[in-house]
């Protein structure tokens, strides 16, 4: 394999991986980061390649990405993770355009858009993941959270409910409010 | 995301300073992690010692002959004695001696004694010889309680001299060619090496040219050809010096290719260029931030070629084509039990140096591994 | 005193490719050809391409850590009469240096791991004003300060930082020698959304603060168009587009500046399908770059004989630099 | 391929070239020359033949510029496959070599074979099974391989052999056998000598091919294609010999280049403690004894066979792995 590969660019080398993938005629297919070393106009190509076999071969794809541009263009259904926990979970026109947890909300508003409205500065969420040994109590995003309510975010950490079309774990929507202490 | 690793940043409130440990300081801490390099370090820490005090750890004068102990064997070091009342002592001690002479084979044959109590003591005297060449004295680390009587460690060879000794002695010699070999390919390797990477262009073409014609030729047959061109008339410091330099050229290319790569691979690196934008000049860029960059991989790489010059130096004394008696050497130690005779009738003369050698050819091996894995920073 | 602080004029790099029995230099890479822009001062000036187009070779040119095969670069500083950078010797680019600085891709690798911050950021005003001492760890607080890190830091190791703090520490490097012209090459593409829109936002603030022109190198159009006044888009080696940001982004003119644009995944589901019908097809080709014709043609959905035949004028068209035969016309 | 095979050969010229001119410097190192040692011979013999050596050093064109010694040399080796006479023995150095070389070509290529034989599985063995006794067993042993040096492990292996199996040591075959003619009974006699050798000679190769063998697979074994296989389902053993396995082979190929040429060169100080009848003893005795032509041919010789050796290794290295032609 080496002496073939080496000779590939990286979107060929990125469908040949596919075309392994596929060779057993999956029913589910996982790409972890499938695109992030690729070029722009590769990355389409191989999103567009991926659409195509999903139809193609009746399978699931799970796509893992950091890119909420790249979830956009290709998902379905979308979880948002935050320190390995998922914090919403969604169809993706509901998790885009209707964002819950303040930091899917925080994330959307962090990116910059091509023709967006125009803004000086862009919002950022303000410091940064926290050290995994040092998950703070509690919700673990209530570090870094707008929103974050004392007595309520570091006493308990939210669960997973329904809010609408999709599901959030945040204690902003919980009705529960007052069982935690 | 992927932030996990980080550890908690500057500009977080609930940060808890973590230890931060410097780059050389990290090195240092994987490296005790490695026991078996610990451990081979301080067995070469002790072989130096050996042969920076090889009179005073030696109980007997190496050019001592005795006739009546050719090929005698070895006596083992006991501990404790029975004392008088029954009791035991701590007494160290050799037991003697008893010769007996076969006549028809013309030989003598040696049997220990157990009656015979030969007591050593620590800081005895014993023969006189120049610490460091400068100050008279006879105090011995060990020895024989009474300075008559005689006692051979590791054997004795056919003139009867004490082969203990004798290794202790040529640790000296063997243990030091190595370091000085190690040196010269050092400056070499590093000068060379370093021209060829960091200016790369035809200067790189002409010196690689060079190393590759280097190690195109076999090696062994040329240092056996270049040292049997040293005349046996020559002082036996001018022959060390020439072996040593002998010797060290197996080293250099290695040393100089593995320079050029890290030169190379480093030269293109944002933080060299980031130097150079800083203003520093090619002199301080290579100084300041590459050699740091490379010198633990050096030094690993060094520890590791020292063992390659003992066994050389050892292989050609060995051949009669390096050092040569009267210089004392591990090679010429082996030189002694080259048949099959000789080491059949004494096996000391082959196992006692043969052992040492390895001993310290092992130690070098691991201590130059466990570096090495300390200096790489992608290994756990 | 010039309205530009840098003139690029005829900018050409080529690398020979050994290859062959004796190292004759049998072909070459044209990373850079014939390439000619203007920054003015105190702007932020782009630079997007794909890889391979040869962007991160001219940062390196006007850096001048490259050595262009022909071409002129004209740096006016405060003050200054123009200095040519393409002839400067070692010692004069020495004092450039403190006026041009640069911002690295890799926080990681452009951060010496062997040194403390007040080495790695220090290390400039050492050679250039001489600094030792507590005079250097108070300069170096305060960059510390600058960049929104905290003095304490000071001994610390690269290794003990983040991806964000890292590249925090890359820019007040850059800007301890108060430079006029920071070239940032790829700054933000290896950080996260979030620590990527913190670090954009610093930078903004500093180039008010300090009164910085930009050059910044990215592939990342969305970044670009947020933080670059003017943009210019390499094609393999060339600026085949080169425009005001408003311009650039709702009437690009050479078709691949609207490949590009399409290509971009924007996080709007609902553009899904739109964009998916517009796309063209084909990656960079892996050969040579062709003299006589113009670079995009294999991959142009437009492409006439014309453009496979002769390379393309740069046509001016509503103070828009193209460089296609067709500009203005599809 | 074709090109990069001559490029290798063209390269090869000069260093050849150049090999031959250090080996001829070497040869002339000694100050005196063969002549002087035996004018002292004869000196002490008591004869006084001074007119004789004259003459015969007229006829060795000892006397001559070093250039002029160079080009009679090399001009009767290539042009008529005269390597020159051997002093010593008074003989044409070619009627010496072939039968040597011979030997030791054969007792190389066995020692080759007993090393990938013993590499390759125990270091395929040692990355699988990682940290398992067989694994610590084989690094211990890979360690002593390579710090007990040949010639002392040749001594010890005599002495074991000669103490308590009482075998007749040294030699290719029992002294009875030496000038008695090829018998299924003198080949035997062979068998039981040659395996010591080969034994000896390979140990620090296959120690040293072990460890590198166990590293180069460790670093396949975690490839992202490695896993992208497993998650195909392949079988553990297949999935081994498919991939990592292939292409932890490279040092391997590459071992030819450098072990034929240290096996070659190595096995000179194996064969002076062993008595075998290779090239090493006689060059040994011909260093010692100042008998340059006959040390100069064989210096020269080992020098091509290692020079050809890497030229093996390297196109079958550029065979199996294209990228190394463009490098």
């Amino acid at each position: 394999m080496s002496p073939i590969h080496s000779s590939l660019s990286g979107g060929m080398r990125q469908r040949a991986m596919i075309a392994m993938a596929l060779s057993c005629q999956p029913r589910m297919l996982i790409a972890d980061e499938p695109t992030t070393a690729l070029d722009v106009t590769t990355q389409a190509q191989i999103l567009d390649l991926i659409a195509d076999l999903k139809e193609e071969f009746d399978m699931s794809v799970m796509l893992i990405t950091h890119d909420l541009g790249v979830v956009a263009e290709v998902a379905e259904d979308v979880a948002v993770m935050y320190m390995g926990k998922v914090v919403e979970r969604g169809d993706v026109y509901s998790v885009f355009e209707n964002p819950k947890h303040p930091y899917t909300q925080a994330l959307l508003e962090s990116v910059p858009r091509i023709g967006g409205v125009r803004k000086k500065r862009l919002p950022a969420i303000k410091g940064m993941v926290p050290h995994p040994l040092a998950r703070p109590s509690g919700c673990s995003f209530r570090t870094r959270c707008e929103r974050y309510m004392p007595g309520v975010c570091d006493r308990a950490e939210p669960e997973l409910t329904k809010q609408g079309e999709s599901e959030v774990a945040c204690f902003l929507y919980s009705s529960e409010l007052a069982d935690v202490r | 995301m992927t932030q996990a690793s980080t550890l908690p940043l500057a500009d977080d409130p609930a940060e808890h300073s973590p230890v931060v440990l410097g780059p050389w300081a990290l090195v240092w801490r994987k490296f005790m992690r490695h026991r078996l390099a610990v451990i081979s370090g301080v067995i070469i820490i002790l072989i130096y010692l050996i042969a920076a005090f090889a009179e005073f750890v030696a109980p007997a004068d190496i050019s001592k002959t005795s006739v009546r102990h050719t090929f005698a064997p070895p006596q083992m070091m006991h501990l404790f004695a029975p004392g008088d009342d029954g009791s035991t002592v701590f007494l160290p001690h050799v037991k003697g001696l008893k010769t007996t002479i076969d006549k028809e084979a013309r030989r003598r044959t040696f049997e220990i004694d157990d009656t015979k109590i030969i007591p050593l003591g620590f800081f005895v005297h014993g023969f006189e010889y120049k610490l460091f060449g400068l100050i008279d004295t006879d105090l011995h680390l060990f020895g024989a309680k009474n300075p008559r009587d005689t006692f051979y460690l590791f054997g004795a060879d056919r003139l009867g001299r004490d082969i203990f000794s004798r290794i202790v002695v040529g640790t000296r010699i063997s243990m030091s060619i190595g370091l000085v070999g190690v040196a010269m390919s050092l400056v070499i390797g590093v000068l060379l090496g370093g021209i060829s990477g960091y200016f790369g262009g035809w200067l790189d073409g002409l010196i690689q040219r060079f190393i590759e014609f280097i190690r195109s030729v076999p090696t062994i047959p040329l240092w056996m050809g270049l040292a049997a061109a040293i005349p046996l008339d020559w002082p036996p410091l001018r022959t060390y010096f020439v072996v040593t330099l002998i010797v060290s050229m197996i080293g250099w290319t290695s040393l100089a290719r593995e320079v050029r790569g890290k030169f190379l691979s480093l030269r293109n690196e944002d933080f060299i260029i980031a130097a150079r934008l800083d203003g520093l000049s090619h002199g301080e860029v290579i100084l300041k931030h590459m050699v740091p960059s490379f010198s633990s991989h050096i030094i690993a790489s060094l520890t590791l070629a020292v063992p390659l010059m003992i066994l050389a130096e050892t292989s050609l004394s060995f051949l009669g084509i390096g050092l040569q008696p009267p210089i004392v050497s591990w090679g010429t130690l082996l030189k002694e039990a080259q048949n099959i005779r000789s080491i059949a009738q004494a096996p000391w003369l082959l196992i006692a140096p043969g052992t040492v050698i390895v001993i310290a050819v092992l130690a070098f091996n691991f201590l130059g591994d466990g570096l090495r894995d300390a200096a790489d920073p992608n290994a756990h | 005193m010039s309205d530009n602080i840098l003139e690029v004029n005829g900018l050409s790099m080529h690398f020979p490719l050994s290859g062959g029995a004796f190292r004759k230099s049998t072909s070459v890479v044209r990373a850079v050809e014939d390439v000619s822009f203007s920054v003015k001062r105190g702007e932020t000036f782009g630079v997007v391409g794909e890889s391979g187009s040869g962007k991160t070779t001219l940062g390196r040119c006007i850096m001048r850590i490259l050595t262009p095969t022909a071409g002129t670069i004209q740096y006016t500083g405060k003050a200054q009469e123009p200095v040519e950078l393409v002839t400067s010797d070692d010692s004069l680019l020495r004092t450039i240096w403190r006026d041009i600085r640069m911002v690295f891709q890799d926080p990681q690798s452009s951060l010496n791991p062997r040194l403390p911050v007040i080495e790695i950021v220090g290390q400039c005003l050492r050679k250039s004003e001489k600094l030792s001492g507590s005079a250097l760890a108070d300069r170096v607080s305060t960059l510390l300060t600058n960049v929104g890190l905290r003095p304490e830091i000071l001994h610390r190791y690269p290794g003990a930082f983040s991806g964000g703090q890292r590249q925090r520490l890359g820019i007040a490097r850059a800007l301890a020698t108060n430079p006029q012209l920071v070239v940032a090459d790829e700054a933000v593409s290896a950080l996260d959304v979030s620590i990527q829109a913190q670090t954009l936002n610093l930078m903004q603030d500093l180039q008010e603060q300090f009164e910085l022109t930009y050059i910044f190198i990215a592939h990342d159009l969305a970044v670009v168009e947020h933080i670059c006044d003017r943009v210019a888009v390499m094609y393999l080696g060339q600026i085949v587009e080169l425009a005001d940001k408003d311009e650039l982004f709702n009437n690009p003119k050479h078709p691949y500046t609207r490949a590009l644009l399409n290509a971009v995944p924007v996080p709007d589901p609902r553009k899904r399908p739109e964009k998916r019908a517009r796309r063209g097809a084909g990656e960079i080709p892996s050969g040579g770059v062709r003299p006589d014709a113009c670079q995009f043609a294999p991959r142009c959905p437009h492409a006439q004989d014309i453009c496979r035949n002769s390379s393309p004028p740069e046509k001016q068209i509503d103070g828009v630099a193209v460089l296609c035969h067709f500009a203005g016309e599809i | 391929m074709l090109g990069f095979l001559a490029r290798r050969i063209l390269y090869m010229i000069p260093t050849l070239f150049l090999v031959s001119i250090v080996t001829f410097a070497i040869i002339q190192l000694p100050p005196g020359d063969y002549l002087d040692t035996l004018a002292a011979d004869m000196g002490e013999a008591g004869s006084d033949n001074n007119a004789a050596i004259e003459a015969l050093r007229v006829q060795y064109g000892l006397g001559e510029p070093m250039y002029v010694q160079y080009g009679k040399w090399m001009s009767g080796i290539l042009l008529h496959g005269n390597f020159g006479l051997s002093f010593e023995k008074n003989r044409p150095v070619t009627d010496l070599i072939w039968d040597r070389l011979g030997w030791t070509f054969l007792i190389s290529l066995l020692t080759l074979a007993f090393i990938w034989l013993t590499a390759l599985p125990i270091g395929i063995y040692s990355a699988v099974k990682k940290y398992s006794a067989g694994d610590y067993i084989a690094t211990f042993f890979g360690f002593i391989g390579l710090a007990i040096p040949n010639f002392l492990l040749a001594l010890v292996m005599m002495y074991v052999a000669f103490r308590y199996f009482g075998q007749s040591v040294g030699g290719l075959v029992s002294p009875e056998y030496l000038d008695a003619p090829w018998t299924w009974a003198k080949f035997g006699n062979l068998l039981e000598h040659i395996w010591m050798p080969i034994f000896v000679i390979g140990t620090s190769g296959a120690a040293a091919l072990i460890r590198i063998m166990r590293a180069n697979l460790l670093d396949e074994l975690y490839r992202p294609y490695v896993v992208t296989a497993r998650a195909k389902g392949m079988s553990e053993f297949q999935l081994l010999l498919r991939y990592p396995v292939r292409v932890a082979l490279n040092p391997f190929i590459s071992t030819i280049g450098w072990i034929l040429p240290t096996l070659v060169s190595g096995e000179i100080i194996v064969s002076v403690v062993m008595n075998l009848p290779t090239t090493g003893p006689m060059l040994l005795r011909a260093l010692l004894v100042q008998d340059m032509y006959l040390a100069g041919s064989l210096i020269l010789i080992v020098s091509v066979l290692t020079v050809v050796g890497t030229l093996i290794s390297d196109l079958l290295l550029a065979w199996i792995d294209p990228r190394i032609r463009y490098q």
